[in-house]
């Protein structure tokens, strides 16, 4: 496997590196706005969506995508054109460029580079410029309150998110994501326990639960919705957004939300090993084991959307900066000694 | 310190009960409809739609009159004396040609302050509530079940009698006119008489009214 | 022809020309997302010359961070309402001239100059290597830089409680 | 084309260089100012990074790219801090009327 960033660009079959993540954002997409509305229903003991498409209307998404498609582009007046059109297109190319280093099963990784995590985090801070941008070029001011406040809470539970990942790097001693992936194989611990992360040290749950709720914030679900949250803003940043850039907009947000997961799933839950040892193992079930724990954190992230009320702004910052940050930096530290110990 | 994680504690512990709160009814059964392909049954005695039992219906004008908003429109007919309208099936009397008997769903307010003076039992709420309209006109039902050609020989038939009576009556006025004032002059005669002493003559006894 | 040729002519003009964007820009805002293409550019250039990790540390730092915070100076130093954010510029003709002047003596240099190239290649494993040069030829530098960091961290904070307790005082 | 050299890096560089000194040398905003300044510093980081990977200097031009790279942000941040307080003390940041002392 070719450590190298460039040369590893260059000597694959470039088409199918640029569809494999793209067709599984797409489907992923699809299947998670369906789902996030039948877990909305059933929440609320309705049944959500029925109609489209026969069982349980699993075509609504499609349904939904091909009128988003036909609606008119509509772009304020005064808006600065080339920026408004701009922006959902690169809010896109962040996080779908971050997929480049997620390895989703043994058999395949975008490009194994040596600064996997370090990259991901990296691509992932443009997205909070492309809010911006969007929030700006709109006009509205909604749209630019939305913006800034977006920013703020980007920036400021990058830094939780970043100090956590780092304990788990600590522990793992590379930043390259097939090697901490590899390094969670086998099932050792208490002779039944896979080797994850999080089994591994006791101090990891901790840096689980607020890397957790740092991705939560991260990728603006509630209870940390602020930059779009409706009964204040309208719809924050997307206000003036209609169409197929909306639908951009959504499909970016999805695919951050199932990015930060899947890195989730990478740092704590061993990627795509298998629970079970060998049994279901290889690169095809791996896909399957991976996407699951990826899911399955994405169901977490629902599930607490309709259960918990959204925080206010200054809730929000004093969580981060009086909480999370320093309890985040204490844990790097003993989680570095518990590693130095045992 | 120990402030702190008690409150850390109490969060975890609130967050937690709340999830368990929403995953038990996220496996729980849904208590919604699909509605057009199932349909809640109301209540027999709900209010929802007024219906007239039109053949009920003597016409008496109750419910009207009761109606806080005037949404119950009604145009009677006396029948002639020649057609017998029959009995509702509470025994009343139908004496009245039913021309227009109209509701406006539109005003109603389903106060059910119709239904009760109802002598019959004829008008009343029926648990039926998908009746929304496109045209707000669609919204006043017509329950009076004549053809326009039967209404106007009613209502022709009716005028012509009540020209009859009319003039029947007024035969019958002047009929008791002439009769009172005959009796005064009677009167008149008498007093003449009694003053006179010579007449006996019984005071006549004065005429019936002619009417039926 | 290469694909890095290409690469490297695409970004090169991506870099440059969205630098003169934001020169010439008389919008402040416009000037900033210039600004970040720019340093996307800049960042693959990094990448070019394979440097991943100076790459990454360019779009975590100066994309992710020191870009908004420029982004948020604009947007709290700009008096009235209005959308557009006009800048004046002053001074075209001398520092056109000084400018111009400036990168033909660079270019002249560079060129002129018989570089002592030892092409090192493809260079796996620069975030090892320079780990270990932190921690042992770099140490010093790298501590005087966390503690500059925290200096700057401090420093701006109490500037900003300042301005904030000052708001409606005398200053 | 060529394939890229070590000159076209640094011509690239001595452009951007060029760029960032007539943003601060023609603007009155200091924000634009400060991003001109940015601009400098970029170009004599692709410079460093540049010779780190043709010439004999190797993964110090990197570090000390790095340095760079570290320091502009503290600047940026302590910058913006100034400039603030700018804003809040004058009600502007034009630096032609920020000048306490008329000369």
């Amino acid at each position: 496997m070719n450590s190298l960033f460039l040369t590893n660009i260059l000597n694959l079959p470039l088409l199918v590196h640029l569809a494999l993540p793209l067709t599984i954002i797409l489907v992923y997409a699809l299947v998670a706005i369906w789902g996030e509305r039948k877990v909305a229903g059933f929440i609320q003991d309705r049944l959500g969506p029925m109609r489209v498409g026969g069982w349980h209307g699993w075509a609504q998404s499609i349904a939904d995508l091909l009128k988003l498609i036909q609606k008119e582009d509509i772009v304020p007046t005064n808006a600065s054109r080339f920026l408004f059109k701009f922006a959902p297109f690169m809010m896109f190319a962040a996080s779908y460029a971050a997929f480049a280093v997620i390895p989703f099963s043994s058999g395949y990784i975008g490009s194994n580079i040596n600064i996997g995590v370090f990259y991901l985090l990296a691509v992932t801070s443009v997205l909070t410029l492309s809010i911006i941008m969007a929030a700006w070029a709109s006009n509205n001011k909604w749209s630019l309150l939305g913006g800034m406040r977006s920013a703020a809470q980007m920036v400021s539970y990058e830094v939780p998110t970043i100090a956590t990942v780092l304990t788990v790097i600590v522990v793992a001693g590379s930043l390259n994501l097939m090697t901490v992936t590899e390094m969670q194989s086998g099932n050792d611990i208490l002779g039944f326990l896979p080797n994850w992360f999080i089994f591994q040290n006791p101090f990891l749950i901790v840096a689980f639960v607020i890397f957790f709720i740092s991705i939560l914030a991260e990728s603006h679900r509630v209870p940390f919705d602020l930059p779009e949250s409706e009964s204040e803003l309208v719809a924050g940043y997307q206000t003036e957004y209609s169409g197929m850039r909306w639908a951009m907009f959504m499909l970016a947000e999805y695919a951050d939300m199932l990015l930060l997961s899947l890195l989730g799933a990478v740092l704590f839950f061993g990627g795509w090993n298998s629970p079970f040892g060998d049994f279901m193992g290889g690169p095809v079930w791996g896909f399957f084991w991976f996407m699951l724990k990826g899911l399955l954190l994405v169901f977490v992230m629902m599930w607490i959307r309709w259960t918990l009320p959204r925080y206010r702004v200054d809730q929000l910052m004093h969580i981060c900066w009086s909480v999370l940050i320093p309890l985040s930096f204490i844990n790097l530290v003993l989680v570095a000694l518990w590693e130095l110990i045992f | 310190m120990l402030t702190i994680i008690k409150q850390g504690w109490s969060t975890f512990k609130s967050i937690f009960t709340g999830m368990g709160v929403t995953i038990r009814h996220f496996f729980g059964p849904s208590v919604t409809l699909q509605y057009p392909d199932e349909r809640y049954e109301l209540p027999e005695n709900s209010r929802a739609k007024l219906y007239v039992n039109i053949d009920d219906c003597i016409g008496c004008n109750l419910c009207a009159r009761a109606c806080p908003v005037n949404c119950i429109d009604i145009e009677t007919v006396p029948a002639t004396a020649d057609v017998d309208l029959g009995k509702t099936s509470t025994g009343n009397p139908k004496r009245f040609w039913l021309t227009r008997f109209d509701i406006d769903m539109a005003k109603c307010m389903y106060c059910d302050l119709c239904v009760h003076p109802c002598p019959t039992d004829c008008i009343y709420m029926v648990p039926e509530y998908e009746y929304s309209e496109f045209d707000r006109t669609n919204l006043i039902y017509h329950f009076s079940n004549l053809e326009p050609e039967k209404i106007a020989e009613v209502k022709e038939k009716a005028e012509i009698e009540a020209a009859e009576k009319k003039k029947k009556r007024e035969e019958m006025q002047k009929a008791k006119a002439e009769a009172a004032r005959k009796k005064k002059e009677m009167e008149a005669k008498k007093e003449e008489n009694e003053k006179s002493g010579d007449d006996d003559n019984a005071p006549s006894k004065p005429e019936s009214d002619g009417g039926e | 022809m290469e694909l890095t040729t290409i690469l490297f002519y695409l970004f090169a003009i991506v870099t440059i020309s969205a630098a003169a964007v934001m020169v010439f820009s008389k919008n402040i805002v416009h000037s900033a997302f210039a600004l970040m293409f720019t340093l996307i550019g800049v960042a693959a250039l990094y990448v070019l010359l394979y440097a991943d990790f100076i790459a990454a540390t360019q779009l975590l730092v100066y994309v992710g961070g020191i870009l908004i915070l420029i982004l948020f100076g604009v947007m709290l130093t700009t008096q009235g309402r209005t959308f557009s954010f006009k800048t004046s510029t002053v001074n075209l003709t001398p520092a056109s001239i000084l400018s111009v002047a400036a990168a033909l003596l660079l270019i002249y240099a560079f060129v002129q100059t018989d570089w002592k190239i030892t092409d090192s290649g493809v260079r796996d494993e620069t975030v090892h290597e320079l780990g270990m040069m932190l921690m042992g030829e770099y140490v010093l530098p790298f501590i005087a830089v966390g503690v500059l960091l925290l200096i700057a961290i401090i420093g701006a904070i109490l500037m900003s409680t300042r301005l904030s307790a000052n708001n409606d005082g005398e200053v | 084309m060529i394939d890229p050299g070590l000159t076209h890096f640094l011509i690239v560089s001595a452009i951007l260089f060029a760029l960032g000194l007539m943003a601060i040398l023609s603007k009155r905003n200091t924000i634009m100012v400060l991003m001109g300044v940015e601009l400098v510093l970029n170009a004599a980081n692709i410079n460093l990074v540049a010779f780190s990977r043709f010439t004999e200097l190797s993964l110090d031009g990197q570090m000390i790219g790095l340095f760079i790279i570290i320091i502009a942000a503290a600047e940026a941040a302590i910058a913006l801090a100034i400039v603030l307080n700018v804003y809040n003390r004058f009600k502007t940041i034009n630096l032609d009327q920020i000048s306490l002392m008329k000369g």
